[in-house]
């Protein structure tokens, strides 16, 4: 009965959805108002992310005629799900719901599953920019997720498991991956943002290109779950990417390691902010491009050293 | 021209709005910042004002009324929702009776807030 | 550009020895052509004085006939000065010497009435599509007021 | 590959004004495109005759709010033509001092709107931040960020007090840093480059078979500038120079006004300093004798155009405008054609739109 | 969705901490357009107090309109309101778009926003400042049941 109990409160509060759901807001806060600063501004107060939740929970819900309904209605819950359900394989300062060996490829595929369902609700919802959207971000899609996969295989190959914990915990002694794999990391990071699809790879919603993108048609609570999922996204990358390159929690579960975990997030937040902040959009034939010619090249020697020297 | 490194260029600027002096006024918690001259509400000086209409004559956006009832009887009524704020009306008084305060004109749901008599000249000084 | 050089090219041009240029405030001279004149004046003036820039069209209803008033300018002005008759007043199209003139002459069409012989486009430019009623420049005429 | 049909506008977050564009894609390349403006017709020249030259000044000064002094200029000088009204030296003064900071003002915040359409928000931020200074200067001064009021038929309203110049230097000063920081992004960093270089390309010749105008025109090698080829106001005793490029491109356009930007400051600087001392105005009658007149302008877009005739009444009888968009409109179509859907905001950027002028 | 209760409480807190805008200009100037893009750049920054401009009608709650209303713009500026999910709000920012301000009597132009749509708060001025928007919206927040 207790174990029940504390499993349900794993999943649910920690490290589980609502700690998901806070870190969540806060995380896209920080972001908000961190990007605000940069440019000379103030930003957003602390609760505005959960008062924009809220707000859009109680608007009325509308979807324009020749909109596929029950899709429109499916994709932002299977694209929240998703990320819930790989959250939970990720651990957080050490804490981790679930894990096996070969959870960094459900963890990866889990992902994924969201460009998909962004990409259809694109195809869906009857309007010609969200179409345009999708159809690119499915080319973005494309363009960042081999580099983005193998950078991460890199990690993994060396360590000799598929498991985010394992590898996480490997680094325990010190040896973060992020300085065996330099350009691993880079190249994560990179696929990150494309996956993000954050500036300067927010190519499917430029706004002064496309309205918003494949959300153009969303409104009200359906408009809430994709940004809801896109945050949660953002936390679990974030966290994939501390505890594949950065050394987790630094092994253990103690109050310093989620703390050192809960640092490293920041920073890896505060990197992709600034990165935002310093760059224009690129076109989605020049983002191609980079993928192909630039990134995925770059990922494939780095997966071939590692096999060749650390395997 | 010269390929310097191709790496974030604004960097450099980025870190001194960062530690510049803040950008944002913070209306409303601060109160607004108005230049002097700033063409913001129509006043009337009342005892100034002849009632000669020229105001209303210049006015390019017909924001100026003056009603008449009789010769010495008057109201001028200035419409704000219609007003350009650009000052004609100022110019055009001989009396320099008319003057645009630097205080921004206020937000109303309703339009009728936005008639304002700015003088109403009763009886004459005969 | 030399206006007596100009006046002379257009005179032999337009067998019109009378042809002469009025001088305007600001830098400006005006040279009144007649209509069928017209475009054969700007052959002139674009290909032989290489003054491409045509700056607009100005047409006014002044109520007895419509005046055309084609402003080029190479460093001053020079504006042509034509006349139709208020009703069905119709010129040679300059979109193929100036393709730029396209947008000036639906302006024109539009607002007051001209046709353009052998312009390429027909829509309206500036009003709406559900336009109803004389072009908005015309002057009301005797019988409309 | 199939086409679809992409309506952009006449609301549309590339455009801070309504017009529309019907673009006919294949994939993401623009092989047909079909524009529509007037949304913003409010029959101006039609207003100009139904009220006074006094009316008009100001609204002329409403037909664009970006540049709406340079409206007033051309205008006033047609009317001040026409009354062959002698305007005071000092009057010419500040008139053009306002110009050259209204430039400053619309190309700075033009570099925000191209800054915005590339996805580049934080220069977009500072390059408003960085107009803010402009504007705090011209509010100072007239009282108005956006309509300045400052013309009148005869003279200006306003008066430049000695010891305010000095501020003026110093938020100059200020503004002149920000530029640096500016013009090395534009000539450096690699994403702004990648999204503007060879984008929206003009030819010489084009340029000049749609008598297109302004920083456009200069950025394809037109090295055509009314201050200088016909000055007005003060500017035969200013010295400066006409920017130019070749490229043709938005590239070459950026680089064209932001070095306009730092000419703007340097006329501002010595029309400052050569201040003439008299009055500030002319009185004017309000009857204008009948006669024709043809106002030219440099506004920061390019040529503008006030043809005003007076039939000797206190209205005039015809006042046509013709503002600088009008003719860049011509060229988009031959721009847009060809080109990545992704590009489009950056072409409709680079030629600065500016449909309230155009459609008046 | 009425005020009752503490979700009541909760989601007017949230409405009126979280207004997200759409812009339309029916036919203005700019002058107003361009004050409303400086609210929310560093001078002003309105995403202090909540406020985004949103690119797209279904993602926002107030309209914010500028200009008088042209007759090509009518049934666009009908059109956009429809589309935003309600709870929504329409804002006319400008004397132009209050009452057709200077434009009024043009042939082309209807009057204000309240011609086509019903306007929630009036913002005079031409062009209202950017502290007169910003202040006009969260008067208008004020009365968010
Ligand atoms: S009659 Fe009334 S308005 Fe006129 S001066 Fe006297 S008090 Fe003032
Ligand atoms: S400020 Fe201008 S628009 Fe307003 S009342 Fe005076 S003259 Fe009329
Ligand atoms: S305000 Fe001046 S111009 Fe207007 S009616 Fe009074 S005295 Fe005459
Ligand atoms: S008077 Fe009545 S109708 Fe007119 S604005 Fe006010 S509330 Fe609306
Ligand atoms: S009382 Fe009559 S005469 Fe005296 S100021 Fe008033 S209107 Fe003029
Ligand atoms: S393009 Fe015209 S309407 Fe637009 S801002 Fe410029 S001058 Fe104003
Ligand atoms: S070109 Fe545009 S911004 Fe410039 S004066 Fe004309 S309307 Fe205004
Ligand atoms: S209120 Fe004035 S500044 Fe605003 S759009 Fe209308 S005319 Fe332009």
């Amino acid at each position: 009965m207790r174990d029940v109990a504390s499993a349900v409160l794993t999943i649910l509060v920690f490290p589980g959805f609502g700690f998901l759901f806070v870190c969540a807001l806060a995380f896209h806060w920080i972001d908000r108002r961190v990007t605000a600063r940069f440019q000379g501004r103030v930003g957003p107060p602390w609760f505005q992310p959960f008062a924009d939740f809220v707000k859009l929970l109680a608007k009325e819900d509308v979807l324009p005629v020749g909109a596929h309904e029950r899709a429109c209605a499916l994709l932002p819950m299977v694209s929240l799900a998703a990320v819930l359900t790989a959250a939970l394989h990720i651990p957080v300062g050490g804490y981790v719901v679930t894990s096996f060996e070969g959870d960094l490829i459900v963890v990866l595929f889990l992902l994924s599953l969201p460009a998909l369902a962004y990409f259809l609700a694109g195809w869906l919802s009857a309007s010609v920019f969200s179409v345009v959207g999708g159809s690119r971000a499915l080319l973005q899609y494309f363009a960042y997720e081999v580099p983005f996969l193998m950078a991460l295989a890199g990690p993994a190959i060396l360590v000799g498991s598929w498991s985010v914990s394992r590898i996480s915990g490997a680094q325990s002694g010190g040896l973060w991956t992020l300085l065996v794999q330099p350009i691993g990391f880079v190249l994560a990071f990179i696929g990150l943002i494309g996956k993000l699809k954050r500036s300067p790879f927010d190519i499917p919603k430029a706004k002064s290109e496309i309205g918003a993108g494949p959300l153009t048609e969303f409104s009200g609570r359906k408009l809430a779950l994709w940004h809801l999922s896109l945050q949660v996204k953002t936390v679990v990358g974030i966290f994939l990417l501390v505890d594949v390159f950065l050394g987790g929690s630094g092994g253990g579960i103690s109050l310093s390691g989620v703390t050192l975990f809960g640092v490293k997030c920041l920073l890896v937040l505060l990197a992709l902010s600034v990165t935002g902040v310093l760059y224009a959009r690129l076109r989605i034939d020049q983002l191609a491009t980079m993928g192909w010619r630039v990134l995925a090249p770059l990922a494939l020697v780095q997966l071939l050293v590692v096999v060749l020297v650390g395997g | 021209m010269s390929r310097r490194s191709s790496l974030a260029h604004l960097l450099p600027e980025l870190v001194r709005t960062l530690f510049a002096r803040r950008a944002t006024v913070r209306f409303p918690s601060e109160p607004p910042v108005l230049a002097e001259a700033y063409r913001g509400r129509g006043v009337v000086h009342a005892e100034l004002c002849v009632g000669c209409g020229l105001c209303v004559r210049d006015c390019p956006a017909f924001a100026l009324e003056l009603e008449r009832e009789g010769r010495h009887r008057f109201r001028l009524v200035h419409f704000e929702d219609r007003c350009a704020y650009c000052g004609q009306c100022v110019d055009s008084c001989r009396q320099d009776a008319i003057a645009l305060v630097s205080e921004f004109p206020r937000a109303s749901p309703c339009r009728t807030a936005f008639t304002r008599v700015l003088v109403t000249h009763e009886a004459s000084e005969e | 550009m030399n206006v007596e050089l100009l006046l002379q090219a257009l005179r032999e041009v337009l067998s019109a020895p009378s042809l002469d240029a009025e001088y305007l405030p600001i830098d400006e001279t005006c040279i009144a052509v007649p209509a069928e004149c017209l475009r054969r004046a700007v052959d002139v003036l674009v290909g032989r004085f290489r003054v491409t820039h045509l700056s607009t069209i100005t047409a006014e209803d002044t109520g007895l006939e419509i005046v055309l008033l084609y402003h080029f300018w190479d460093r001053r002005g020079l504006t042509l000065r034509t006349s139709l008759p208020r009703d069905g007043p119709h010129i040679a199209s300059l979109a193929r010497i100036i393709p730029g003139a396209i947008f000036y002459e639906q302006e024109v069409a539009e607002m007051l009435g001209v046709v353009f012989d052998g312009h390429p486009v027909a829509a309206s430019l500036l009003l709406p599509d559900d336009w109803e009623g004389p072009p908005p420049l015309r002057r009301p005429t005797g019988d409309d007021v | 590959m199939s086409r679809i049909t992409i309506p952009i506008g006449p609301q549309h977050p590339a455009l801070k004004e309504p017009l529309s564009f019907l673009l006919t894609v294949e994939g993401e390349r623009i092989v047909e495109s079909a524009l529509r403006i007037g949304y913003v017709h409010r029959g101006l020249e039609r207003l100009f005759q139904d009220r006074s030259y006094v009316q008009n000044v100001h609204i002329a000064e409403r037909v664009c709010g970006i540049c709406s002094h340079i409206h007033t200029t051309a205008y006033c000088q047609g009317v001040e033509a026409l009354l062959g009204l002698e305007v005071p030296r000092r009057a010419l003064y500040v008139r053009t001092l306002l110009c050259e900071l209204e430039r400053i003002h619309s190309h700075l915040l033009w570099l925000g709107v191209l800054a915005e359409h590339i996805g580049f928000t934080t220069v977009f931020m500072y390059a408003w931040r960085d107009r803010e200074i402009v504007l705090d200067i011209m509010e100072d001064l007239s009282g108005g960020r956006v309509a300045h009021a400052v013309n009148a038929i005869g003279g200006v309203r306003i008066d430049i007090e000695n010891d305010h110049i000095p501020a003026i230097h110093a938020r100059l000063d200020e503004l002149e840093r920000q530029m640096e920081m500016f013009l090395g992004v534009i000539q450096h960093e690699r994403t702004f480059q990648a999204r503007t270089r060879g984008v929206g390309c003009l030819t010489q010749e084009q340029v000049q078979r749609y008598c297109v105008v302004g920083p456009v025109a200069r950025a394809s090698g037109v090295a055509m500038d009314i201050r200088r080829d016909q000055p007005y106001a003060v500017y035969d005793e200013l010295s400066f120079r006409v920017i130019t490029a070749d490229e043709g491109d938005v590239w070459a356009r950026t680089m064209v006004r932001a070095l306009e930007i730092v000419e703007s400051m340097g006329m501002c600087r010595q029309l400052l300093d050569k201040l003439p001392e008299g009055p500030l105005a002319s009185r004017a009658p309000r009857r204008v004798p009948a006669g024709l007149v043809i106002s030219r302008c440099e506004a920061p877009r390019g040529e503008l155009l006030y043809v005003i005739r007076s039939d000797g009444s206190d209205r005039p009888a015809r006042v046509k405008i013709r503002t600088p968009t009008l003719p860049t409109l011509a060229t988009l179509k031959d721009q847009l054609r060809g080109v990545h859907t992704a590009d489009v905001p950056t072409i409709l950027a680079g030629v600065d739109l500016c449909i309230a002028c155009a459609d008046r | 969705m009425k005020g009752a209760g503490t979700v009541g409480a909760i989601i007017r807190w949230a409405r009126r901490r979280s207004p997200w805008v759409l812009h339309f200009n029916s036919g203005g100037c700019n002058g107003c357009d361009i004050e409303i893009v400086d609210t929310l750049t560093p001078r002003f920054d309105v995403e202090r107090l909540g406020i985004l401009k949103e690119s797209s009608p279904r993602h926002a709650d107030i309209l914010l309109c500028t200009g008088p209303v042209t007759r090509q713009s009518r049934a666009r500026l009908r059109r956009i309101y429809e589309q935003i999910p309600a709870p929504k709000w329409v804002v006319a920012v400008g004397g132009c778009s209050c009452s057709g301000g200077i434009f009024r009597g043009g042939y082309n132009v209807l009057g204000g926003i309240d011609q086509v749509l019903p306007v929630d708060i009036y913002i005079p001025g031409c062009p209202s400042r950017p502290e007169a928007i910003i202040e006009g919206i969260l008067q208008l927040l004020e009365t968010i049941e």
